[in-house]
């Protein structure tokens, strides 16, 4: 309850400060345009912003699905296969080290024009910091339950589901966190390679006809779109790791 | 209750067969430079049926050997661990004994039911079964109303008895309870011991049972051990042949007072080593 | 009809107004192609996604960028050169007090070194100023730095920053044009590769006479044209677009453009280019021109499909 | 048993990536890769060594300014972290602010950064450190919160002020988790300047991949990439070292 | 030892003043759904330098009053906390009582003799200085060689002395100890109660002392408390006048049984109300 009190009141607190320090110090809109401005610009665009928001939303919400998924087994598998760890861990650090920016043509050679080049991109950007997470959070189980469940005659299976597992929820609510946005950061750059629509060809445009209000407009926007996300997966949270809370 | 194993008859000579024996058993902690030795070339025979009890100094290496007995740590290659009659290796013990660690190491995320519950589900029993089972238990363990609670909202003595229901209801031949009821107080702790004895009565399952009240372990025990001093091996078995039932009033008589004399002698001795200075204060 | 794809060398803009009015007219369908406009973009290398069949044509970039990929053994064909003079320009502040390309010397002067510089280093060339001379220094996609005055002389396309910095309300520059210096270099070739040229002849025809259709129809309908622009739905600005289209009839419908009609290649100025890249290191040896340039589908191209109406 | 182990750790990931170059190579002779969509490995590699002071000059230039972003970012992160475990009212207020700014793909702040610090390298760093701060106040915020509530209860029942509790018990527990921010922050700072390079800069890896690219020169780019590689991994590499000492209690 | 407090003189009217004070303090959890009621108008006086030993059924409130007392949980309320003839609120308890919970909660990435430190370093304590002073408790807690091992290496009852340790480091008038003794076998436990009653008797600190161990809160306390199950509350106060310095063989003297007798009756009809099944097996 207060904790959306607190979110609206941190907004409202940087809005009124943004929009004083405009007016106050006569900012050039080249280095921050007012948000009155940035409303307008963004009423004289509804129409596309809007069929931007959905594409973008679309492909961030399937590279993350996919991203999460695919993390959360590698994590799985590196905590239980040592060889798995040694072998692909290292090659998944350095595919992270690669800027796929650089890469454009061949993303598209390789994946079309479709959206799914946007959902690989967005994919690879999220799946290692959740398996990174996954696996630190199933490390950081307490040596003397998992003897407790051994002492059962748990399986590793069962010892999965019903220690392993709960115990690392925690840190992958964590990595799926930090995941969302990369996932989104993504699905904007995969639209940088050739696309006809979304929120990041949007971005390009603006960046390359030096729009600043409407870099901000789809800077806000994007955020806002992030933070609906972000928002969503605190709420599966809170619901999945409530013994966490307290 | 398909899950009880019906091992317990004597054989066919009439004798009570051994269950499980330990002979010479070490295991040896490497740190960083140091070696601590927990437990030293160990014997250690339990016969089916027998209800063990075992003391000693803290630290004199007895949860060590409960962890070998259960399968989790494993000894030192130079002895030998036997469970009716075949040797043990590596990880064959595990899921054969029922054990009660010194924590009660509830999971956070379980309701006390479900906590309880946990060794039937592993075992592969229905959720609704093995819930059911649990249930039954809880006014016995005076934790009726709590099912629904989380670890987090309950006293230290209801997190150990909890973690006690958990072990019981996994039923084997071999229980092993490490200070099952130390956080317990006198009444709660003397209707759990009755308890124990009832249940290990009717079903003669066996018990090897850690504590620090030496009148408990020989309220409880068929015969006590005696660990010495770290590096743990048994010191002395005292086996105690006051007639059962026992009452609650055997703790006055002559009998109970002079084995009790012999074993704090016994342990006095070895918890004295533990200590630098000699007969402190 | 035959599905094929175009590839620009950057986003949906009045500089390929053609290629737009062209699929809305329907040019492209009465000539039995069904096309796919797909933009670019920062790092997408559209001259690879030709070469490597993954498009089928493509508006890229122009005589140098043709030049350095038949180098690099990429099979591409220019079928067509759009913009008929260089696009580029200098721009300097009138009070700098830099009056000709000999008072580059001793200035901070930025380039985009991604192909552009090479019209600098020609400049410099003719008119005898001495590189080292010269401070050159990259420049980013962005005037800022021009306009925290940052640099002394920047790079501008006439069609597009230039009018970014004039929409900015600067005005007091002074433009230094290749041109000007004798250097001509023809931007956006119409490209595609050898293998449909070898195999599909036909396509490529009906695809350089359709698109060259297209721009005249864009020139002739303007108004038209920019409403077909701005429907391509990433928010772009009427009146920047107007200024666009503006300039590029003045780059496209110049020297053979006008003379002869739009997308002619004009071997002469390529090769003179050519020469300076060799020059300048930038190419290692001249390649051969006519393996690279086709001009035999825009000869074939009737007249009143590509000559602008006076 | 110890000297095998980080043998071990050094050989396998050096295995598995000779492995990887390996299938690549044979996959660019099997089905005739032109250079232009895929390179040979070797063919990088050859080109790598003989133009080395190239790539040197600019990964010198690109790491210089990773590092000083990534230390920045960090300290801010951490520094972050601290102030909302301390003030949960601030955490409240100022956290969805942040998860603003996070969800913003960084390039969208690149020509701002550019106009805001220069082409020079302060850009550069801003952007790296932007890249790290939300990685490590995300992991290292989740850190410090995990803490058992007894344990807390049993430093205030000393006398002990939030700070003492934060020095003492939060931040060793919030280790790890820090540990695993940091690294993920580490290779997105590498790309994060490297991409401010390609927008604007007048040198660096990010330069000479976005100068080879719309030049063709393939090999180049791929040895632009792969010396951003190494040198991001050997950063990483530092980084596990340091999670190893921190962490030893595990 | 700059850090010992000089109060336990009695006042100028040669009484000995009381140090805390509880009146009708009450402590509610509040459940989803749910109300449980851990403390209930509880009333409560100990004077300066009396060493109070607490029992009662398991989970009848205990441990909470005694977080209550430490500052950590605030009481609801309708009741008043007096420390020192002043009302206490809030957060004002904290620091001002040296307390020790009953889990160990030692940190995971200290040693040993770090985790004995603690309390000593968070009081600002030179850490060379803090860790000479744990130092030098280490024989009598036999523990000494344990100094740099970790707490996993630790056995139960180990664990529980070093968290001892720390909370004797910690020197305030009033200790709160939650079950110190429970993990340790009867010796050590012999030893430990001896050595605190000489710590008791030489800087006469003032005790408050949770046990389960009925024999141990009469050998130890000035006066036993005995709480009522759940919601707990006073039920009654034995005053034990057994003359001190008190030896082990006290606890075979009638005077000894006499007491004991009758607190035992009184915790057995509380503890009876926990359990549904009343006078199970
Ligand atoms: N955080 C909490 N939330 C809800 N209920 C709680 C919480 N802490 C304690 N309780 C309840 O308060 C009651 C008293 O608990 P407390 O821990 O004080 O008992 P105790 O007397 O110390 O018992 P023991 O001797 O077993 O340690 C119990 O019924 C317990 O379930
Ligand atoms: N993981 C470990 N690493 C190193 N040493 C250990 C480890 N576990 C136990 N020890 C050491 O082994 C010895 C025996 O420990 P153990 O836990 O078996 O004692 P215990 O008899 O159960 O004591 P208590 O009665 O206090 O619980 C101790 O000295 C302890 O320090
Ligand atoms: C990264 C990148 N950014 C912007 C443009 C757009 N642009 C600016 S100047 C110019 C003409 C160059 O010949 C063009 C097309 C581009 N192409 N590539
Ligand atoms: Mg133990
Ligand atoms: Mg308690």
């Amino acid at each position: 309850m207060s904790t959306r009190y607190h979110a609206i009141l941190g907004l409202v607190i940087t809005a009124l400060i943004w929009e004083a320090s405009v007016h106050l110090f006569q900012i050039s809109p080249r280095y921050l345009p007012s948000l009155y401005a940035i409303y307008q610009d963004g009423a004289s665009v509804s129409t596309d912003l809007a069929r931007g928001l959905l594409r973008t939303a679309i492909e961030t919400l399937l590279g993350f699905a996919t991203g999460a998924v695919v993390g959360i087994l590698f994590g799985i598998l590196f905590n239980y296969v040592r060889l798995a760890e040694r072998l692909l861990l290292p090659i998944f650090i350095v595919s992270q080290t690669i800027p796929v920016i650089a890469f454009g043509a061949i993303v598209v050679i390789w994946f079309g024009n479709s959206i799914l080049s946007k959902v690989v991109i967005s994919f690879y950007l999220t799946f290692f910091p959740v398996a990174l997470s996954t696996l630190r959070g199933l490390q950081s189980c307490d040596v003397a339950k998992i003897d407790l469940m051994r002492s059962f005659g748990a399986s590793y299976w069962t010892l999965f589901i019903k220690l392993a597992l709960p115990t690392a929820l925690p840190a992958i609510m964590v990595g799926l966190r930090v995941g969302i946005s990369l996932s989104l950061a993504g699905a904007i750059v995969g639209e940088w390679f050739g696309d006809t629509v979304g929120l990041g060809v949007m971005l390009l445009q603006a960046l390359f006809f030096e729009q600043t209000v409407r870099v901000w407009l789809l800077i806000l926007v994007t955020g806002f779109l992030g933070a609906v996300f972000y928002g969503a997966i605190s709420l599966v949270e809170r619901k999945m790791v409530w013994w966490n809370t307290n | 209750m398909a899950t009880i194993h019906k091992l317990h008859q004597p054989d066919e000579r009439g004798q009570t067969p051994s269950l499980l024996t330990l002979e010479g058993v070490w295991k040896r902690f490497k740190g960083k430079g140091s070696e601590t030795v927990a437990v030293k070339d160990l014997n250690l025979t339990i016969s089916q049926g027998e209800f063990v009890t075992l003391i000693g100094p803290s630290g004199c290496g007895k949860s060590t050997l409960f962890n070998i007995i259960a399968g989790l740590t494993s000894p030192d290659d130079d002895g030998v661990v036997t469970l009716n009659g075949k040797a043990q290796r590596g990880d064959d013990l595990l899921g054969k004994v029922s054990f009660m660690p010194q924590r009660d190491l509830l999971f956070a995320w379980r309701t006390v039911l479900d906590n309880a519950a946990l060794a039937l589900e592993v075992e592969g029993v229905r959720k609704s079964e093995a819930r059911k089972r649990a249930q039954a238990l809880f006014p016995e363990f005076g934790l009726d109303g709590f099912q629904d609670k989380y670890p987090h909202e309950l006293s230290g003595g209801m997190r150990q008895r909890v973690a006690l229901m958990r072990t019981f209801l996994f039923e084997r031949d071999l229980i092993l309870l490490d200070e099952p009821f130390g956080a317990l107080d006198a009444l709660t702790r003397m209707m759990m011991q009755k308890w124990l004895l009832d249940i290990w009565m009717r079903h003669k399952r066996t018990v090897l049972f850690i504590t620090h009240d030496i009148d408990e372990a020989i309220f409880l025990g068929d015969k006590v051990v005696v660990m010495t001093a770290r590096p743990g091996t048994v010191k002395s078995v005292e086996t105690i042949s006051l007639p059962r039932p026992r009452d609650t009033d055997i703790v006055t008589t002559p009998e109970f007072m002079d084995i009790k004399r012999r074993l704090l002698a016994s342990v006095e001795e070895e918890s004295m080593k533990t200590f630098n200075v000699a007969g402190a204060t | 009809a035959e599905a094929v794809s175009v590839r620009l060398k950057w986003l949906p803009q009045a500089q390929f107004a053609g290629v737009y009015m062209a699929q809305e007219k329907g040019f492209y369908k009465d000539a039995g192609l069904d096309v796919t406009i797909n933009p670019g973009g920062p790092n997408i290398a559209p001259e690879t996604l030709v070469a490597s069949g993954s498009d089928t044509f493509g508006i890229l970039g122009g005589t140098e960028v043709i030049l350095f990929s038949r180098e690099k053994g990429l099979p591409l064909v220019a079928v067509g050169m759009l913009q008929q003079i260089s696009p580029h320009a200098f721009v300097a502040y009138d009070d700098s007090g830099i009056e000709s390309v000999q008072d580059f010397k001793g200035k901070r002067v930025a380039t985009w070194f991604a192909g552009p510089q090479y019209t600098l280093f020609s400049m410099l060339a003719a008119e005898d100023v001495d590189q080292a001379d010269v401070d050159i220094v990259s420049q980013p996609f962005s005037m800022q730095p021009f306009i925290e005055k940052q640099f002394d002389v920047a790079m501008v396309t006439t069609y597009n920053e230039l009018n970014v910095l004039r929409e900015g309300g600067i005005n007091n520059i002074r433009l230094f044009y290749p041109g000007d210096s004798g250097v001509i270099s023809q931007q956006d070739a119409i490209a595609t590769s050898e293998q449909m040229i070898r195999d599909k002849p036909e396509v490529v025809q009906a695809f350089v006479e359709a698109t060259l259709k297209g721009w005249k129809y864009a020139f002739e309908n303007k108004e038209e044209t920019i409403d077909t622009v701005l429907k391509s739905g990433t928010g772009l600005e009427r009146r920047h677009q107007e200024l666009m289209l503006d300039e590029l009839e003045k780059l496209m419908v110049v020297r053979r453009g006008k003379d002869e009609g739009l997308g002619a290649i004009d071997l002469e100025s390529i090769s003179a280019v050519q020469d300076n890249l060799v020059a300048f290191e930038g190419l290692k040896a001249p390649v051969d021109l006519s393996a690279a340039f086709d001009t035999s589908f825009w000869e074939k191209t009737p007249a009143e499909s590509k000559k602008v109406a006076e | 048993m110890e000297h095998k182990l980080s043998l071990e750790r050094i050989v396998m990931p050096i295995a598995s990536l000779l492995l990887v170059f390996a299938i690549w190579q044979a996959a660019v002779i099997v089905f005739a890769f032109p250079p232009y969509i895929l390179p040979r490995p070797l063919d990088i590699l050859y080109n790598m060594v003989t133009r080395f002071h190239i790539f040197w000059n600019a990964a010198l230039v690109t790491f210089w300014q990773v590092i000083a972003g990534f230390v920045a970012g960090s300290i801010a992160g951490v520094a972050l972290a601290l102030v909302m475990s301390l003030a949960p009212r601030l955490e409240r207020t100022a956290m969805p602010v942040v998860v603003l700014i996070n969800c913003v793909p960084p390039m969208a702040f690149i020509p701002l950064a550019l106009i805001w610090f220069g082409l020079g390298p302060n850009s550069k760093i801003a952007m790296a450190a932007l890249a790290v701060v939300f990685p490590v106040l995300y992991n290292c915020l989740a850190g410090l919160k995990r803490v058992d509530e007894g344990s807390v209860n049993l430093l205030r029942s000393f006398g002990a002020n939030p700070l003492t509790v934060l020095w003492k018990l939060r931040l060793p527990a919030a280790l790890p988790l820090l540990v695993t921010g940091l690294r993920i922050g580490m290779t997105r700072s590498t790309i994060a300047v490297i991409v401010t390079e390609m927008v604007g800069a007048y040198s660096g890896l990010g330069q000479i991949i976005y100068r080879s690219t719309a030049l063709l020169e393939y090999l180049d780019v791929w040895s632009a990439v792969f010396a951003a590689s190494i040198g991001s991994l050997v950063l990483y590499a530092l980084l596990t070292a340091l999670d190893s000492r921190l962490v030893w209690w595990k």
